[in-house]
């Protein structure tokens, strides 16, 4: 339905990758305080291919939510390229696309998922997360069946699925969130602390529910509270620090070398 | 001419370069409106203008907010495409008035206002300028029932139920006078009035501003998943953020009758960039 | 000086009359105006009569205008011939023209009528002039004038619509006795005067003229024969006409006429009589076809 | 053919032979229409007013032949007015040529051209006269100072004819003889300072720059609303005739009652009764002739009505007219033009000036209700019985 606007790429972006994130600056100015400026991200380069997991780390105030923003469009790039390949094969760039286009992107292409459900209300639990499937072009019947995987998966007890989900705990909301988020899968998927607050079993039914998204095909880019979430999941972390990129690497080289500035879970 | 049918445009609803002046309409008075000049006042003429450079499109399906206080030109700009008030300049044009191609502010009044049986309908902030207060809720809605030829007084009846029934009218108050209604129970007769022909192309003009917090909540909800449902193409003028949040993808934000910021939704509420519309978010986040 | 002058300037003295000769031909111009467009209100110039406003002065300007010397005319009020009201109406009009008088609606060209038309079917070549005490269909939906000029001029009628809505929500059925709102030809609402609903399937495809003039309110509006005129109803609910079920006329017996009640000996009003009085002599003389079997609907 | 059954004819006639005894049957001589048109001359200048026709002896035979009921009399020479042929049209003539037999103006203590008392009945006790008619003639005929009662105005003059002949005494006649022309139009001043033909006390405040400029779109060729139908949007010259030919007791009461009439300071101006001369275009020298007069009263009321964005000492103008010296209506048209010439949103109040004013619509409608309506009501009990379900609700259709 959409028609992209036609861009101009660079020649050398890595032929196979789903999202190529170049040179991306942000910064923020409040004008409300005199018109201060707060810097955030000084030109970053990124690559996610499809079926690749790749997780920010950094310490606190690194950029990592601040480029996932970016990428998802709630933040307005200040300069860089957001390179998206949609289905069709076409290369855009979010950062310049028109609010429309990107508004049906998200419908379609590029999924974010945060700690908080932002679910309609009075809308049932099964609903939410069926509906999230039958926006992404699934069958009715088929959705509602996906839909009740995915929160079994998720450890939603049977009994809630016909309440409304904004009546739900904390916790049961962002297991609702994560399998609305995942049940048809975007080509990309931003996760912004999707388990952090969750209990240990949750936490690792959840976790187990996006692992499995890599036999899909759907590349992900995530931030997680606690390494040991990315160790399991991510084929590749890129460490954040002063708004740019600090190192890239297999989560096992990353995750152990001392030098770099990591957060650690407690 | 060819006779190659030209494809149908994805926005059901277009408006460029809106603008409306009360007073001199000439170009003099223009100059020193807008934001920078912090006046909608022409220095030259004296002229209110109003609205300036407007422009929008609106996909079917899609809900585009205008934010801004109160004489920023957002229900200005509502009541022309509305056709309550003709614009000064510009155009508008719906995808259901010869595919696109007709700028509605050419046809003659009476097709004018005939656009407000099939092609588009409005929500006023006050249900008494939607509604006859006067006639039953059934008859509210009986009114652009018939006036599209409906004669059938049983189909009427079951339309006009079905209706009530979706926006949660209880169907014993049906034949009451909507005098007799609250608030929040007006305006769902007049979301209901509003959706009785289909229309493409729906405006919400303050739909839940004058109700008490609990209601207004409940007809947000409702106008929600009506938006979802029916594929409309929705306008929601509004000068409150959760407003705006809850029913809109898109938005633009007025201030002094010109459009200072667009952008999606949550990006305005994340990352505004316009001065003004930074003070509008930090004033909303109290 | 001035005196000659004058007489000069004035010419032969008038005629003494009601009404001269360029006011008649305005009021036929309206009339023509209302037949091209069968059910528009016409504006026009009424002039003042010798009869108060909503005595009929509406009526009487379009028969001034109409009749001639060889013309016969017939007058009724309420369907009497006899009434003082429209033996009044007959001999001002005969006097001042010297026309025929009639009361067998078969043999007049001209009808003037109150609130009634002939039960004997009018036909080609007849005029039925009907007094019009309140033109305006819509005047008891918006008072603002140019509004409804609006609602006419684009067949906005949708508040007409709801008002028969609300009726049958309100009272189970539309109440609308008199005066029934039609709708002519498929294009203007009218009012058909305050005749009985018992009159209102006569004016659908009538052979004669029908002309409606209201002297007070300044319109006269028209239906030309051959022209279709139904009365707004909902598909599933039949327009109904007066009927008391048993009732028929004590003179002649007819239950297929509108029939109005009549005291008995007793006082009480248990007893009906045609309406028309005309058509009631033609009855009881074997002038007129005999009464259809027990009422149902009969119409012209 | 058949014979026409006139039972109801001779009724009606019979019902007007009764009038006819009623109104003739007494002991006291015939009325002549010359003691109609002296004695009783304010009621024949309203029936000339309300008829739209300057015919005093027509009125008067008008007023006879009605009984006295002056709305039925003006009626009557309506209906008589419509069967004579329009001859011709005035040229318009300027009010300033009014020749005044009364002129007084409440804003200004002595405005130019002097205050002119005239025949007023305003400034004496009404007290129920119960001498006989001779006797109280003979005194009113009699000079002395004090013959009107103290007058409230300064220098006030009591002049009744319009010739100009200073006069200190009310003339015993009554009304000037309308029907006799007058070849000297502008008459010198007289000695006294009083013009027979003053400037309007409009031009002195024009003069003082405090009258707003006129409002509304230009109107150059008066409406004619004898012969088309009037309705809201009307132009002034129409609103204007409308109540110029209104019946008195209705205009008074929409200007009293108008929920728009504004509180404060409304000041009649100018209030004037006199003769305006009539003229016609000759047919052969194509100059214009005095034919004849009318009298009329003149009104001019002024009014500062707040408008947004206009400094507030600005006076808007009404204006009142009306055959015969009528100055209740006079001055209740003229607040009524002010109104509707500074509220162009006085959407009602148009529609009752228009619509609701005409003493033959008013009187007609309820005239109507007299009638035979039983027709009518049969259908409308038949729907009440059906609606309550006392009849069988056969349905039958046509």
């Amino acid at each position: 339905m959409t028609t992209l606007q036609p861009s101009a790429p660079p020649a050398d972006l890595p032929a196979g990758s789903v999202l190529s994130v170049r040179g991306l600056r942000k910064d923020f100015t409040l004008h409300t305080i005199d018109g201060r400026v707060v810097e955030a991200l000084h030109g970053v380069d990124l690559d996610v291919a499809p079926g690749e997991h790749v997780a920010l780390a950094g310490t606190s105030g690194a950029g990592k939510s601040t480029l996932l923003r970016c990428v998802y469009r709630t933040y307005l790039a200040g300069g860089g390229h957001i390179w998206f390949r949609t289905a069709a094969g076409d290369l855009v760039d979010v950062a310049a696309l028109p609010d429309a286009t990107v508004a049906d992107l998200r419908g379609h292409e590029i999924g974010y998922v945060s700690q908080f459900l932002k679910a309609q209300p009075r809308r049932s639990v099964l609903t939410t997360v069926a509906s999230a499937g039958t926006a992404r072009g699934m069958a009715r019947d088929a959705a509602r069946e996906a839909a009740a995987a995915a929160l079994r998966q998720v450890g939603i007890a049977e009994h809630l699925w016909d309440m409304h989900a904004t009546v739900l705990s904390g916790g049961q909301k962002q297991r609702v969130n994560i399998a609305a988020g995942t049940i048809a899968p975007p080509r990309l998927l931003l996760l912004d602390e999707p388990v952090s607050a969750l209990d240990p079993a949750n936490r690792s039914a959840v976790l187990d529910l996006i692992a499995r998204l890599e036999r899909t095909g759907t590349a992900v880019l995530s931030v997680f509270h606690d390494l040991d979430a990315i160790e399991r999941l991510a084929t590749r972390v890129v460490v954040l620090g002063g708004g740019r990129v600090l190192a890239s690497g297999p989560p096992e080289q990353i995750l152990r070398d001392s030098s770099l500035p990591l957060e650690v879970a407690r | 001419m060819s006779t190659a049918t030209v494809a149908p445009p994805a926005w059901a609803l277009k408006v460029e370069g809106l603008g409306r002046i009360y007073g001199d309409p000439s170009p003099e008075s223009v100059p020193g409106t807008g934001p920078e000049s912090g006046t909608v006042i022409s220095p030259a003429t004296g002229a209110v203008v109003a609205a300036w450079d407007v422009g929008f499109e609106v996909a079917p399906g899609e809900a585009l907010g205008i934010i801004g206080e109160s004489g920023s030109g957002k229900s200005t700009v509502m009541r022309c495409i509305a056709g309550d008030e003709d614009a000064t300049t510009g155009t508008i044009n719906l995808r259901g008035v010869g595919d696109g191609t007709v700028d509605v502010r050419t046809l003659d009044p009476s097709a004018r206002r005939g656009l407000r049986l099939h092609q588009l309908s409005a929500v006023y902030q006050d249900p008494a300028a939607g509604l006859n207060l006067d006639v039953t809720a059934g008859g509210n809605i009986a009114d652009p029932l018939t006036a599209v030829g409906w004669r059938h007084y049983g189909r009427i009846r079951e339309r006009a139920a079905s209706l009530l029934r979706r926006v949660e009218v209880p169907l014993d108050r049906m034949d009451d006078l909507v005098r007799t209604f609250s608030g929040g129970m007006r305006q769902r007769v007049q979301i209901a009035k509003a959706l009785a022909n289909d229309p493409p192309v729906l405006l919400l003009d303050e739909p839940t501003t004058g109700l008490d917090a609990s209601v207004a909540a409940g007809v947000l909800d409702l106008l929600r998943e009506l938006l979802e449902e029916t594929g409309v193409a929705a306008v929601v003028v509004s000068h409150d953020f959760a407003v705006i949040d809850l029913l809109t993808r898109r938005v633009l934000v007025m201030q002094h009758g010109r459009v200072v910021e667009s952008g999606l939704t949550d990006q305005l509420l994340e990352d505004p960039q316009h001065p003004y519309s930074q003070q509008l978010v930090a004033a909303a986040r109290g | 000086m001035n005196d000659q002058l004058t007489a000069r300037l004035a010419g032969p003295p008038p005629q003494p009359g009601i009404f001269d000769e360029l006011s008649k031909r305005e009021i036929r111009r309206a009339m023509l105006s209302g037949i091209a467009i069968p059910g528009y209100q016409v504006p026009f110039g009424s002039r003042e009569m010798p009869v108060a406003r909503g005595w009929g002065s509406g009526g009487l300007q379009a028969t001034l205008s109409l009749v001639g010397e060889d013309s016969r005319l017939k007058v009724i009020d309420q369907g009497e011939d006899a009434g003082v009201n429209a033996s009044n109406l007959r001999r001002l009009v005969v006097s001042h023209v010297g026309c025929e008088e009639e009361t067998d609606t078969r043999h007049a060209d001209i009808i003037q009528s109150r609130h009634r038309i002939p039960e004997q079917p009018l036909r080609d070549g007849q005029v039925l002039v009907l007094q019009v005490p309140g033109a305006e269909p819509l005047a008891g939906i918006v008072r603002d004038m140019d509004e409804q000029r609006r609602m006419h001029a684009e067949a906005d009628y949708a508040k007409m619509w709801v008002r028969l809505y609300e009726d049958v929500v309100h009272n189970g059925l539309i109440t609308a006795a008199a005066g029934y709102p039609v709708l002519v030809e498929g294009r203007y609402i009218m009012t058909p005067s305050p005749i009985p609903r018992w009159d209102v399937p006569k004016l659908d495809r009538s052979e004669a003229i029908t002309v409606l003039s209201a002297g007070r309110e300044k319109r006269i509006f028209a239906v030309p024969p051959h022209t279709s005129v139904v009365p707004l109803t909902f598909e599933d609910r039949p327009f109904e006409v007066e009927h008391t079920p048993g009732a028929a006329c004590r003179l002649c017996g007819s239950a297929d006429t509108y029939i109005v009640q009549e005291p008995a000996a007793d006082g009480r009003f248990t007893t009906w009589v045609c309406s028309d009085t005309d058509f009631c002599r033609r009855r009881r003389t074997g002038d007129a076809p005999a009464p259809a079997q027990p009422v149902q609907g009969e119409t012209a | 053919m058949t014979a026409v059954d006139d039972t109801g004819g001779r009724a009606a006639r019979a019902a007007a032979r009764l009038v006819e005894r009623a109104r003739s049957g007494g002991r006291s001589a015939p009325l002549d229409t010359e003691q109609i048109t002296e004695r009783l001359g304010l009621a024949v200048d309203r029936v000339m007013g309300e008829g739209g026709l300057w015919a005093p002896r027509l009125a008067a035979r008008a007023i006879r032949q009605s009984g006295g009921d002056l709305p039925e009399a003006a009626h009557l020479l309506r209906a008589h007015r419509t069967a004579l042929p329009r001859l011709g049209v005035t040229p318009p003539v300027p009010t300033g040529e009014l020749r005044v037999v009364r002129r007084i103006s409440s804003a200004f203590r002595n405005p130019p051209g002097g205050q002119v008392l005239g025949r007023t009945l305003d400034y004496v006790g009404r007290l129920l006269d119960l001498l006989p008619e001779d006797e109280g003639r003979a005194r009113s005929t009699a000079p002395g100072p004090d013959g009107n009662g103290p007058a409230a105005g300064p220098r006030p003059h009591a002049h009744e004819h319009p010739t100009g002949t200073p006069h200190t005494h009310e003339h015993p006649t009554g009304t000037p003889h309308p029907g006799t022309p007058h070849t000297h139009e502008a008459p010198p001043p007289a000695a006294d300072g009083v013009e027979r033909t003053p400037a309007h006390v409009l031009s002195v405040f024009r003069e003082m720059g405090v009258v707003a400029p006129p409002s509304g779109a230009a109107d150059p060729e008066p409406y004619d609303v004898t012969r088309h139908p009037v309705r809201p949007g009307a132009p002034r010259s129409a609103w204007l005739q409308t109540m110029a030919r209104a019946d008195t007791g209705s205009l008074l009461h929409l200007w009293y009652g108008s929920d728009w009439r504004p509180a404060g300071h409304e000041v009649p101006g100018e209030l004037r009764h006199g003769a305006l001369p009539v003229r016609m275009t000759h047919p052969v020298t194509g100059r214009p002739v005095t034919v004849g007069q009318v009298r009329v009263s003149e009104v001019q009321t002024f009014h500062s009505l707040p408008r947004a964005g206009e400094l507030p000492m600005t006076l808007d103008v009404g204006y009142g007219i009306c055959f015969g010296h009528n100055e209740r209506k006079a001055i209740s048209m003229a607040g009524l033009d002010l109104l509707l010439s500074h509220h162009e949103g006085a959407a009602d109040l148009q529609h009752d000036v228009l619509l609701t004013l005409d003493g033959l619509d008013s009187t007609g409608y309820v005239q109507r209700l007299k009638l035979p309506r039983h027709v009518e009501f049969t259908s409308v009990l038949e729907r009440a019985r059906a609606a309550r379900g006392d009849a069988p609700h056969t349905g039958d259709t046509a």
